[in-house]
C-alpha cells in the first residue's frame, strides 16, 4: 500500500534535484568558505549564489539574507536580537496568540526578562486585523512580530497593512513566514516586512536550513556569537550543502508557481468540501478564502485525534492533529482554542496539508476512507449518540 | 512510540461496548486532556463475570481500556482492586512515559465502576476509595518534556 | 595536480558512508520525529539510535545528548545557558585566553551583561594549569570553560585534572571538544566534565550539526526555544540526515582509533621534523608532545601568513594561517599573542592539520616544496637579510 | 577572494628588488596588520624612470605594490601623485572590501619615496604631505565585517 502524505506543513520530503544540487558540497567542494585557497573559494561562490537566489524570490538584498539552522533559530534570534538591541528604547513587544512556539516561547522567556509582551486576539477564522495592532502600540513598542500564515488552521494574515501600521509607527516588524513561503508570494519591500524567518524543510528543502531576513540597517544582537561569518552575525561555519540546497528548493518552489497552486487549491477545496458533506458534525477551522493552497483543518466532533491520526496512519493516510493527545503538553493547540473553539471539539481536529506530491488519487483515497473511520469512533465513544 | 500489543489492542479492542443493566458502571475523565472513559462491570457471586468500555481518548487510552477489561474479567473483586495503572501498561509492553497518565483512566474508571457496585449492594469493598471524576496526572513534571509537539 | 589538503582543522570531506547513511533521511525517511505516524516513527528509531551511538563514544547517557546546529552554538548554549540558570548563584566565569571565539565572544557578550570573566593566561605552550584554574576560582564562580584541545595550535589541556578542580568546588565544567573528538579518547564521566561541545563537519561527518552533552539534572536555560524537540531543551525540527550523519562520522572515527592516531602522529611528526631541519627561523608553535595527533603549527620568521598560503596554495596544498591578513579583523591570532608571540611573528605562522585521508607522500611534497617557497618570500620582504 | 589580475601580479610580481642609490625610497607599514612595503624610485628630469618594491605582506599588499610600480615607471613626479590606492585597486580589477587598506600602503610608499626625493634634492612637491610610517584604515568600520576569521 503506498502511503498517502498529508502533513506536508510538519515537514516534507526533500525533492530529488535538491539532493543532487547538494552532493557535491559534502565530498568534492567541502572547503571552509571562510579560507583563503581554491577549493574553499568555491564554496565561497556557491554560498553567494545561494544568498542571492533567496533574496530574489523573497524581494530582499542579497546582503541581507543570514542563514540559520532553521525557523525556531530565526524566530527566536529575531525577537531576542530585536529585544536586546532596542531596549534602551523600550520593552513591549506586539504579538498574536496563535504564533508558532518558537515565537510564543521566546516572547514568553523575555517576559521573564523585564518585557512586555501583548498576544493579540485573533477573530473566529485566525486573523487579527491591522486596526488591532496599531492599538496594541505603546510608547515603549520595539517589536511587532505577527506570522504571516498559521501553521495549523492555514489562515493568511493581512502581512502588508500591518507591516504599513508597524512602519508608519517606525516599529519594526518580524513576521514567521515558515509556512507562507512557498505558498504565496513574498515581496518584503512591498509588504513592509523588516524581519522574516523561512525554513528550508516546509519547501521541500533540507531540515535545519533557515534564513532570517534582516532589513539592511536595522539592529539586533546575535544570537550566535563567535566567528565572522554571516558577516559578523552568525556565528558556525557554513552549512554549505544545506545552503546549496534550501536555495534550490527556493527556486524550485516558486517555478511554475501559479499553476502549482492553482492545483493545489482545488485539491484543497474538494478535500474540504468532500468532508464537510460525507461526515456529519464536522467543520472547516481557519479562514473560507485567505488560507494556504495547501491546508485544510477539520474539526471533527466525538472524535479524539490522535486516534484518528493511527487509524488514518493504519489505513496509509498520514496528517497531524491538534489534540492534546498528541502533545507531549497535555493542552490542545492553542491556536484552536484562540479561535474559540472548546477544549472537546478542538480535541477532534484533523489538519491535512498538501504538498506538490500529492495527487487527486491521493484526495479520492481520503474522501473513501475517512467517513468509515470517523463512525468507527464515534461508535466507541461514550459521547456519542445518534 | 507504541509498542505492537499497544497497537494490537488500539487496532482490534476487546469488549468495546455497553452492558443493559450492568452491576456497576464508572465514568471517568481526564481534566487536563479530556479524555473519558466508561467501563461497565458484570458481576456475580464476587466474580466480574464480564466487562465492556466506552472511551473517547487517544491510542493509549483506547489500548488499556481494552486491556483493563481483559485483565478484570473472570477476576474477583479484591483481585480487580489489585490491578493499577502499572499493571495494565505492563500487560501492554510499556507506554511512552507522555502516555503513562492515560493508563490512570483505566486503573480509575475500573475503581469507580466497582465504587457504583458497592453502592448500589450498599457494601463496602476494602480499600477502595470514592472516585473522583477528573483523574490528574501528579508526577506529569517529574519526567523531561517528551518530543512531540502536536502540530509543527 | 592533485591536491593536498591539510586544513582539517577547519573543516573536513564528509565520508562517502557518512552520505549514503544520510540518503535515505532526504528522500524516502522524511517524516517529522515528532509525529505520530509509522513514516513519522522510522525517523524516531534513526534518532534515537544516533543519540545512542554519541554517547557511547563520549561515555554519556543517551538522555544526556542534545543536537544543536555546531560547534559554536553548543558553545553559546552551554555558556550563556549556565549563566543564566545559575545567575543567582554569582556572575563569575573562568575561561582561557586561547578558546575559539565562539567561547570568547559569547563570554564577552555576557561582561555587557553583567558578568564577571577571567581570561586565564596560557604558558609558552598554550597550556593552563589546574592550579591556575583553581586559584581564579570565587564565590561567585558559576562556571568554568575550557577547551579540550586548542583549534591553531594543537595543544591539549589537562581536562580531566581541571574537572576535578570545577567537581571540587562543584562548579559546573564545560569544554569545546570540537577539536578534540576524533583525536582523543573522550569519557565525560571519568573526565569530570559536566558540559561538552562538539561539531559534525570536524570529523568527516556533516556541517551545520553538533552536540550539546548536558549532564543530566545540571540547570541550563534554554538558547533556542520553541517547539518540544530535544526533551524540550532545544526548538526545532530535527535535522534527521544531519543526526543520521554525525553518528555515522562518531563511529567511524573511533573504529581502528589506535592505529589511525599512530599513523597521523608519525606523518605529523615527520612533517614538523621535516620542516623545522629545512627552513631556518622556523619552531614549533605548541605542545611538543601534548598536542593533537593532526596539528602541525609552525612560526615561520620573516613570512607573511597569507601570502605564504596563497602561494602553497598554487602549488596544490591547502592550509591555514594565523595570520591578521587572513582574517576580516586586522588582529594576527589571540591564540599565538596569548603564548606570547610577538605581532610579526605570530604574523608568519602556518598550521598544517592532517585528516584521515592523508598519506606520507603527500608530507613528502610538501617538504619538498615549502623551502622554496618560503625563500621566495623572504627574497620579497625588506625584512630580510641573509 | 582575489581578482585574476592580482593573482597574476602575486603570482608574478613585477619589479621586485632595490635600486642602489635611488633618487628615493620610501617604506611604510600598517601598525595594525603589521605589512611592510619599501618602494624604490629612480628619478630622471622629473620622470620615473625605474621603481623597485619589497613587500612582506598579504596577496594584496604584494599585487598592488606590482602595480603600483607598474603605474609610475614612465609617469612625472605630478602624474604619479594622482595614483591613489583606489586606482591601484582599480587597475587590478578591484579588491575585497576587507583588503582595500592593503592599497593605502602602496599609495603611502610611493609618497614616502617621493617625499624622500624632495628632501634629497631640497625641493617641494606640491600637493605632497609628510608621509606618516604607519598607515591606518580609517574607514574599516565603515563596512560590515567580511566572512574569514583565519583559523576556524
Ligand atoms: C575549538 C572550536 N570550537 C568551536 C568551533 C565552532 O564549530 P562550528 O564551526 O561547528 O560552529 C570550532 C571550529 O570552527 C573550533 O575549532
Ligand atoms: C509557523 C512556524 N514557525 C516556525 C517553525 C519552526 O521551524 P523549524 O522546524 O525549521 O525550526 C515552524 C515549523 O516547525 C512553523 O510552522
Ligand atoms: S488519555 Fe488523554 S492523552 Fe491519553
Ligand atoms: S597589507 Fe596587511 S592585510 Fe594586506
Amino acid at each position: 500500500m503506498n502511503k498517502i502524505y498529508l502533513d506536508n506543513a510538519a515537514t516534507t520530503p526533500v525533492r530529488k534535484e535538491v539532493v543532487e544540487a547538494m552532493l557535491p558540497y559534502f565530498t568534492e567542494s567541502f572547503g571552509n568558505p571562510s579560507s583563503v585557497y581554491q577549493i574553499a573559494q568555491m564554496n565561497k561562490k556557491a554560498l553567494d549564489e545561494s544568498r542571492e537566489t533567496i533574496a530574489k524570490y523573497i524581494g530582499s538584498q542579497t546582503n541581507e539574507i543570514f542563514f540559520t539552522s532553521g525557523g525556531s533559530e530565526a524566530d527566536n534570534w529575531a525577537i531576542k536580537g530585536i529585544a536586546e538591541a532596542h531596549k534602551n528604547k523600550g520593552n513591549h513587544i506586539i504579538t498574536t496568540k496563535i504564533e508558532h512556539h518558537a515565537v510564543l516561547h521566546t516572547c514568553e522567556y523575555l517576559e521573564k526578562h523585564g518585557y512586555e509582551v501583548t498576544y493579540l486576539d485573533v477573530d473566529d477564522n485566525g486573523l487579527v486585523s491591522p486596526e488591532a495592532v496599531e492599538a496594541a502600540i505603546k510608547d515603549t513598542t520595539i517589536l511587532i512580530s505577527i506570522m504571516y500564515a498559521n501553521n495549523e488552521i492555514g489562515t493568511i494574515m493581512p502581512i502588508k497593512e500591518i507591516g504599513a501600521v508597524a512602519k508608519a509607527h517606525k516599529i519594526p516588524f518580524h513576521t514567521d513566514a515558515v509556512q507562507a513561503v512557498g505558498q504565496v508570494r513574498i515581496d518584503v519591500k512591498d509588504q513592509n516586512i523588516d524581519l522574516l524567518s523561512l525554513s528550508g524543510h516546509k519547501i521541500n528543502g533540507p531540515k535545519g536550513m533557515g534564513v532570517l531576513f534582516i532589513k539592511r540597517g536595522l539592529k539586533l544582537e546575535n544570537l550566535i556569537h563567535g566567528g565572522g561569518q554571516e558577516r559578523g552575525r552568525r556565528a558556525g561555519t557554513e552549512n554549505v550543502p544545506g545552503i546549496v540546497g534550501l536555495a534550490k528548493a527556493m527556486e524550485l518552489t516558486y517555478t511554475d508557481f501559479d499553476a502549482k497552486i492553482e492545483k493545489m487549491t482545488k485539491l484543497r477545496d474538494k478535500l474540504i468540501k468532500g468532508l464537510l458533506e460525507s461526515i456529519p458534525y464536522c467543520k472547516l477551522n481557519g479562514h473560507p478564502t485567505k488560507r494556504l493552497a495547501n491546508n485544510a483543518n477539520i474539526g471533527v466532533e466525538y472524535v479524539e485525534g490522535e486516534s484518528l491520526l493511527l487509524l488514518l496512519d493504519m489505513n496509509g493516510i498520514a496528517a497531524s492533529s491538534g489534540s492534546a493527545c498528541t502533545s507531549g503538553s497535555l493542552d490542545p493547540s492553542h491556536v484552536l482554542l484562540a479561535l474559540g473553539i472548546p477544549h472537546e471539539k478542538a480535541h477532534g481536529s484533523i489538519r491535512f496539508t498538501l504538498g506538490v506530491q500529492n495527487t487527486e488519487e491521493e484526495i479520492d483515497v481520503v474522501l473513501e476512507k475517512m467517513p468509515a473511520i470517523v463512525q468507527r469512533m464515534r461508535d466507541m465513544s461514550p459521547l456519542w449518540e445518534e | 512510540m507504541y509498542s505492537e500489543k499497544v497497537m494490537d489492542h488500539f487496532m482490534n479492542p476487546r469488549n468495546v461496548g455497553e452492558i443493559e443493566n450492568a452491576s456497576g458502571v464508572g465514568t471517568v475523565g481526564n481534566a487536563k486532556c479530556g479524555d473519558i472513559m466508561k467501563v461497565y462491570l458484570q458481576i456475580e457471586d464476587g466474580i466480574i463475570k464480564d466487562a465492556k468500555f466506552k472511551t473517547f481518548g487517544c491510542g493509549a487510552a483506547v489500548a488499556t481500556s481494552s486491556m483493563a477489561t481483559e485483565l478484570v474479567i473472570g477476576k474477583t473483586i479484591e483481585e480487580a482492586l489489585k490491578i493499577t495503572n502499572k499493571s495494565v501498561a505492563e500487560a501492554l509492553d510499556g507506554l511512552p512515559p507522555v502516555k503513562m497518565h492515560c493508563s490512570l483512566l483505566a486503573e480509575e474508571s475500573l475503581h469507580a465502576a466497582l465504587w457504583d457496585y458497592a453502592k448500589k449492594n450498599n457494601i463496602t469493598i476494602e480499600g477502595l476509595k470514592e472516585p473522583v471524576a477528573d483523574v490528574h496526572d501528579h508526577d506529569h513534571h517529574d519526567h523531561d518534556h517528551e518530543e512531540g509537539s502536536g502540530c509543527c
